[in-house]
């Protein structure tokens, strides 16, 4: 069928290798698991932007490892893949130096490395995923290596957190499990891509495979935090702002909206989706998501909260980019997988950089924090700007091209969903850089970590401004060959070709 | 049958733990555990030579005493008997360097632990006697073994509890076999043979048959503590020392399935109604989610883990109701008996890793707490992190997650239920799954929890965690082989068969 | 006329395992237990089963009977004075459950009446499936052995037994975890009672040579390895109690030697079997007759000193309970 | 009605017995004894099978069985028994109670 290749299988265990080690590590040994963990990271976004070439050159990559008859596991490399493994990996090395610089002195850091770097394992493994199959087992390795991170502070807020995260993500999982199994008994072991098996189904037995489609969507639908089974992403925001980066941008919600991805586009297809009328209920839980995460929003003075009620609201474009048909919604919802990522993880960088260096936690106490901070904020303005969707940052790009889709597609209550969404957009984050920037600071605070020279420490620092510049870059380039829009397109084009 | 070829392993496996047991004896409380150790290492070794022997020969048999059935006996080892018998070395091999190093550790040594080994050896060789037999009375009297054994392992400790609970046990477990010897004694009377194989050819249905089946099913649930019968086994588990209480659990309990399994499938399948099938499922359905929740109601550990044991052998009871085809269904047409044998299997080796590991750690927090109520788990995670590690990752497994081999059992189990249409049991595998998720992640919950205040723990040694921990890694690894281990397992004649049931109402035959 | 026999032995013997479970004092249950017993093995030779009355008088009725009585002097006396509270001497209020609820006694004996019933009609409807007899017949001459019942136990199906001489064994050993090794804890001495020590003199070659004679003739008419060990085992068990505990003078070596030798040499046997190509205990023709009688001996002797072992550390259960205190 | 199916019948009647005695009798060692009534009746069945089947002596395989039975279940019966007597000697119960 094609070549069997190890790449996929190493890109894996580039971070698996590295965490297994690192628990293995004795908790002193901080060198040696700091390089152990910067070396994976460099050695995945190395080996993906390898295989990222051979792929553009043409080149297939799969790895099929059997595990029953029918039930194999394959890794097998894919445009739409690569896009989330290539932001997975990018994140993670970014994420990999901020949490060695937040978590400096801090305990239980074997503990800590160790998941972070399984948590990845299981991002790159669901984007490389080759069949349905691989795809739940990394989902729920996803689910199971987070756990530790969300409750790493140890403190009861932080494991009661981690208890509802686990209600929601083991619920979803096993409703996801009844719908992989369901699928399986129906259509027979499924390829990503392979829709025409569904299609030659659709008219047999359109009723069941409706079900499964829902059950398969709720399960996704719980990781993509669509409403009601949001409820766990504004509690976990207790977890260390690594950690909070890791669940909103790297990998947790972004497994969800990439599965959904993968279930309307590569394993029932758009035209059986559309045949079967599947795709209205997620446009009208997207849309209502998006408003409502929002207006959440507006009412949380808790900094982080604030941006996990964000999260739940911008995620959910990608879902409503999916349920819409059309090249440009398409586009819109792939590219913003990379966007949301980016602004997103900026911000979280941002607010953890404040809570670490000044302990301020609430938006309240952000008066005049810009002076003091000047680039960490600088950074956080552009992604809110972003977030509004201002031109020329990365999230004007996005919510373009989805409103560009809901035209091309006559769904014009989109489109007023994604003005009432910039509009409320602006009005929780406008305040934040109002404050930071215009108004005095009640009483002159003393930093709590020792930051020299800079207005933070370095580690702390570099990512943000790392995440900020590539958020604004990927506005800027984005009609360059080569950014993430042009990828989105062509996948996007493809998919209509079929 | 006897045309299959006849190899010495079959009576091997049962003569060498038996005279390595014996000779075990004569040797002081040291050299019967040195004794003991080198024992489970010959036999495991054997055990897998005679593996290797039955992947190339395909199904070997030894005729004892050169008497062929049915005057004599035959020992039959195939490939499902193959898998059971490796899978008991493999959880067995970790079990004995476990209990070496857990006894050697007890301060309060008293003069009944060396008996362990000897003990620990007959059973062995009970259990690979049990996966051979090939006949009814020899299975009562391997069943017997086992059973003596394993209350007498299971009452080591000769504490007040333990006692109770082994004298339970007992009279629970000489019922059974009693129950088990009547049906027996009228197959026999109806028959004039004993050899399975035969018997697959000869037994008529009839008011006899319907009969022994009558008493032979409940028996053995007994003896595998299926619902409703499972009253005995949470406290003789849990009162147990650890490396004790893991045999008990992971590998006895197995014994009285696999006849059970055999028994329906290759003897009992002239006088099995559909209805029969429905009715040990809703046992099975029972036991998993009355046994889970009770797992989630206890406070210590160990009650957690054995309660737990009812909830996993529940699975087991609902590969039954797919294996039994409803009337007009043919073996050929069923397309989910290989997916229900497969769940079944796999969920007997997956339990054993899972279940010997978590009962091995709770030998180890025991040892380093002195106790195991579960409130004094908090901060565990950062204390004992190898040994959480074990038990998050058994528990794993027991939930059914990937890519464990619980989840392999799961898969196939509710495949199996899919494609067979009887999409009721769906509900209990699942809502199983969730509790055992509940009850894993209370612990977990708890291990992470920050400590109000910290008792000291005594010093564990290091060997016992790592053990611990790889049997967890094993219930993980043994889905690497899977595709391998179901085609050979295929090899075996009952692998994959289903029972033609009569029809309804038939149940008396031709009368 | 034999007819009525059968019939009136049937009913006395459900007569008195009913009274058995219903009498109202300890020792009543015991001695009924031995009538049952005693019943039963009278069926037995009703039935042509001479070796399996022997076996039920000696071991079922014998052996456990006197572990019964045995353990009479443990126990209090009768049912009723149990749940005593220990300062006042008072039953505890509402903790009157010598009986159990009503509707489930209700429900069993209804689901046990319907059990009976059912069995019933599956016993008279049993087709006849003809038995090993002709088998058995068949290839008696090739066992060598004269008695269908020892071929049957020591060559056709040897394994069974084999298996069976370890259950006792490993009987032993759980009652060792459960009481803790005491053979040795009796000092030897001579018996106080001279009447116990005539009767421990007459009856020691007695029963010896009852059973040398058991065993020997086992090979060609009813009697065995097990009757044989029983009466053995009466032997030990007797000059254990007059105060000759034999196994506190052997030295420890010896007495597992003879717990095993059975077992073992069985085993052995059966490997060197195998070794010279045949199956496990395939006997070769010409050697299967010393070879049987070889095997019988060691295990009549092993069966003995288990059965004598088993009564002697539960009897010196009652006089030092306190010996393995510390484990509790 | 020939002598083999007076006492065929007569052991279900004994395994009946046993079970009943093994639920309802309180008393150690009277379930012990109950254990040992099922036994023997599940004995008696298999013995007048062997009587039923004779040419020209009784079936011996069931004899074989039945003494191998009697053994192995005496040697069960004794070992229930002494734990029944070191629960005795530990706690002075001689019943299951509920907590137990």
């Amino acid at each position: 069928m094609e070549t069997t290749s190890f790449l996929p299988l190493l890109i894996i265990f580039s971070s698996l290798l590295p965490g297994t080690l690192i628990l293995m590590l004795r908790e002193d040994q901080s060198a040696l698991r700091t390089f152990l963990n910067l070396f994976g990271a460099v050695a995945k976004v190395g080996l993906i932007a390898w295989v990222f070439a051979g792929y553009l050159r043409g080149e297939e990559y799969g790895f099929i490892l059997p595990l029953a008859p029918d039930l194999a596991f394959v890794l097998r490399v894919d445009q739409l893949g690569l896009f989330f493994a290539s932001l997975s990996s990018v994140l993670w090395l970014v994420t990999t130096l901020y949490a060695i610089g937040y978590l400096e002195g801090g305990k239980h850091r074997r503990r800590f490395f160790a998941f972070f770097s399984f948590c990845v394992t299981a991002a790159t493994g669901i984007a490389l995923s080759g069949n349905v199959i691989t795809f739940f087992i990394f989902y729920e390795f996803l689910t199971l290596s987070t756990y530790p991170l969300v409750v790493h502070s140890g403190t009861d807020k932080a494991v009661n957190a981690g208890r509802t995260y686990l209600w929601y993500t083991i619920g979803g999982g096993t409703i996801l499990f009844l719908g992989v199994v369901a699928l399986f008994v129906v259509a027979g072991p499924i390829s990503f891509g392979q829709t025409e098996v569904i299609a030659s189904l659709a008219s047999v037995n359109p009723t069941q495979l409706t079900i499964i489609f829902f059950l398969m969507l709720t399960g996704l639908a719980v990781k993509a935090a669509i409403f009601p089974l949001h409820g766990w992403l504004p509690i976990s925001m207790v977890a260390p702002a690594p950690v909070s980066a890791l669940l909103h941008a790297v990998a947790v919600v972004k497994a969800g909206a990439f599965g959904i991805i993968r279930l309307v586009y590569d394993v029932y297809g758009i035209e059986v989706a559309e045949q079967l009328n599947l795709l209205t209920p997620l446009a009208v839980f997207a849309a209502f998501t998006i408003i409502y995460g929002s207006v959440r929003a507006l009412f949380q003075d808790d900094f982080k909260k604030r941006l996990a009620f964000s999260t739940v609201s911008q995620l959910s474009y990608i879902s409503l980019g999916v349920a819409i048909t059309g090249v440009l919604s398409s586009a819109g919802a792939i590219v913003h997988l990379v966007h949301q990522g980016i602004m997103k993880i900026t911000m979280f960088f941002a607010a953890g950089n404040v809570a670490e260096t000044y302990g301020y936690k609430k938006i309240s106490e952000l008066d005049g924090i810009g002076r003091r901070m000047p680039l960490t904020m600088g950074v956080f303005t552009i992604a809110v700007f972003g977030m509004i969707g201002l031109p020329p940052v990365a999230g004007f790009i996005s919510k373009w091209y989805l409103g560009l889709g809901a035209v091309e597609a006559g769904s014009y209550w989109v489109v007023l969903v994604l003005l009432g969404s910039s509009a409320l957009n602006a009005a929780y984050f406008l305040p934040i850089v109002y404050r930071a920037w215009f108004c005095e600071p009640e009483h002159e605070a003393a930093p709590l970590r020792q930051i020299g020279r800079l207005e933070t420490q370095a580690l702390l620092l570099i990512p943000v401004i790392v995440t900020g510049i590539l958020s604004l870059a990927a506005g800027v380039f984005a009609a360059m060959a080569g950014s993430p829009l042009s990828i989105a397109r062509e996948i996007a084009e493809k998919l209509y070709l079929l | 049958m006897t045309d299959l070829p006849t190899s010495p392993f079959p009576a091997l496996l049962v003569g060498l733990p038996f005279l390595l047991a014996t000779l075990s004896l004569f040797f002081s409380s040291k050299g019967k555990a040195v004794v003991g150790l080198i024992g489970s290492f010959l036999t495991a070794l054997l055990a897998i030579v005679a593996f290797v022997e039955v992947t190339q020969q395909g199904t070997v048999i030894h005729i004892l005493g050169g008497w062929e059935p049915p005057l004599g006996i035959l020992l039959r080892m195939d490939s499902l008997a193959a898998v059971f018998i490796g899978m008991t070395a493999l959880v067995g091999v970790f079990i004995s360097l476990y209990a070496r190093g857990y006894f050697r550790a007890q301060e309060d040594s008293s003069e009944g632990f060396p008996l362990f080994w000897p003990l620990w050896l007959f059973l062995w060789a009970g259990l690979n006697g049990l996966f051979l037999s090939n006949d009814l009375f020899n299975l009562f009297v391997t069943i017997e073994v086992i059973g003596i054994c394993a209350v007498a392992l299971a009452v080591l400790s000769g504490k007040k509890a333990a006692l109770f609970a082994g004298l339970r046990y007992l009279l629970a477990a000489i019922t059974g076999s009693m129950a088990y010897l009547f049906g027996v004694a009228l197959i026999y009377g109806s028959t004039g043979t004993l050899d399975l194989a035969l018997l697959g050819q000869v037994l008529e249905p009839g008011p006899t048959t319907t009969f022994a089946l009558l008493v032979i099913t409940p028996g053995l649930m007994i003896k595998m503590a299926g619902f409703p019968f499972h009253f005995w086994l949470p406290p003789a588990h849990s009162s147990a020392p650890a490396p004790v209480s893991a045999l008990l659990s992971a590998l006895v309990v197995k014994g009285a399935f696999y006849i059970l399994l055999r028994l329906w499938t290759e003897v009992f399948g002239v006088s099995l109604t559909f209805a029969a099938g429905q009715l040990i499922g809703v046992a099975g359905a029972v036991a998993v989610i009355w046994g889970s929740w009770q797992a989630f109601m206890q406070t210590s550990l160990k009650l957690i883990v054995a309660h737990s044991s009812v909830a996993q052998l529940g699975y087991l009871l609902l590969v039954f109701p797919l294996l039994v085809l409803a009337p007009g269904v043919t073996a050929d047409s069923a397309d989910w008996l290989s997916p229900a044998w497969t769940a079944g299997v796999y969920q007997v080796i997956a339990h054993a890793f899972a279940k010997a590991s978590f009962f091995l750690s709770a030998g180890i927090i025991i040892m380093a707490m002195g106790h195991d109520r579960i409130e004094s788990f908090r901060d565990l995670a950062a204390r004992m992190p190898m040994t959480v590690m074990a038990i998050g990752l058994a528990g794993v497994s027991l939930i059914g997650l990937p890519p464990s081999g619980g989840f392999m059992a799961k898969w196939n189990l509710l495949q199996g239920i899919f494609l067979s249409g009887q999409w009721w049991w769906a509900p209990a595998v699942l809502g199983g799954s969730l509790l055992t998720a509940s009850y894993v992640f209370m612990l977990m919950r708890l291990a992470f929890a920050p400590a109000r205040k910290k008792e000291p723990l005594r010093p564990v040694p290091f060997r016992l965690q790592v053990f611990a921990l790889l049997l967890a890694l094993g219930s993980f690894l043994i889905i690497l082989p899977a595709e391998s281990l179901i085609q050979f397992l295929e090899s075996s004649q009952i692998f994959g068969s289903g029972i033609e049931s009569i029809v309804e109402g038939g149940v008396y035959g031709n009368d | 006329m034999s007819v009525l026999i059968d019939g009136i032995l049937a009913i006395l013997a459900i007569y008195l395992a009913l009274q058995c479970l219903m009498a109202q004092r300890l020792t009543q249950t015991v001695f009924l237990f031995f009538a049952f017993g005693l019943a039963l093995a009278l069926a037995w030779i009703r039935l042509g089963a001479v070796d399996v009355a022997i076996a039920e008088a000696a071991i079922a009725a014998g052996f456990l009977g006197v572990l019964l009585l045995d353990a009479l002097r443990d126990f209090s006396p009768t049912f009723s004075q149990k749940q005593k509270n220990p300062e006042t001497g008072q039953n505890p209020p509402g903790k009157d459950d010598n009986k159990p609820p009503f509707l489930p006694r209700l429900a069993l004996g209804f689901g046990l009446g319907l059990f009976l019933l059912i069995s019933l009609e599956a016993i008279w409807k049993t087709p006849e499936g003809g038995g090993l007899t002709a088998a058995s017949e068949a290839f008696l001459p090739e066992s060598g052995v004269e008695h269908p019942v020892t071929a049957v136990l020591l060559n056709f199906r040897a394994y069974d037994t084999w298996l069976e001489i370890g259950v006792i064994l490993m009987g032993l050993l759980a009652i060792f975890v459960v009481g803790g090794i005491r053979l040795y804890s009796r000092p030897f001495t001579a018996a106080q009672d001279p009447l116990l020590r005539q009767v421990i003199l007459f009856f020691t070659p007695v029963l010896f040579l009852f059973g040398a004679f058991l065993l020997y003739f086992g090979k060609s008419g009813p009697g065995g390895a097990f009757q044989a060990a029983v009466l053995w085992g009466a032997i030990g068990i007797l000059l254990h109690l007059g105060g000759r505990p034999v196994f506190s003078v052997m030295p420890r070596w010896l007495l597992q030697l003879i717990l095993t030798m059975g077992l073992g040499f069985f085993l052995l046997l059966g490997f060197l079997l195998m070794a010279t190509g045949n199956a496990l205990f395939e006997y070769p023709p010409a050697y299967s007759g010393i070879m049987i009688l070889i095997v019988e001996t060691l295990a009549a002797v092993s069966i003995a000193a288990a059965l004598t072992a088993i009564f002697a550390n539960v009897n010196l259960m009652k006089e030092d309970p306190n010996q393995t205190e510390s484990t509790t | 009605m020939e002598a083999y199916k007076i006492y065929s019948l007569t052991s279900a009647v004994l395994f009946v017995i046993g079970i009943g005695g093994i639920f309802i009798a309180r008393h150690f060692i009277k379930k012990i004894i109950a254990t040992i009534i099922m036994g023997g009746g599940v004995f008696l069945c298999f013995v007048s099978f062997a009587e039923r089947d004779a040419l020209n002596f009784a079936d011996p395989v069931p004899h074989a069985m039945v003494i191998t039975g009697i053994v192995v279940a005496v040697a069960s019966a004794a070992f229930a028994l002494a734990l029944a007597r070191r629960i005795y000697q530990l706690t002075g119960e001689e019943s299951f109670t509920k907590d137990q």
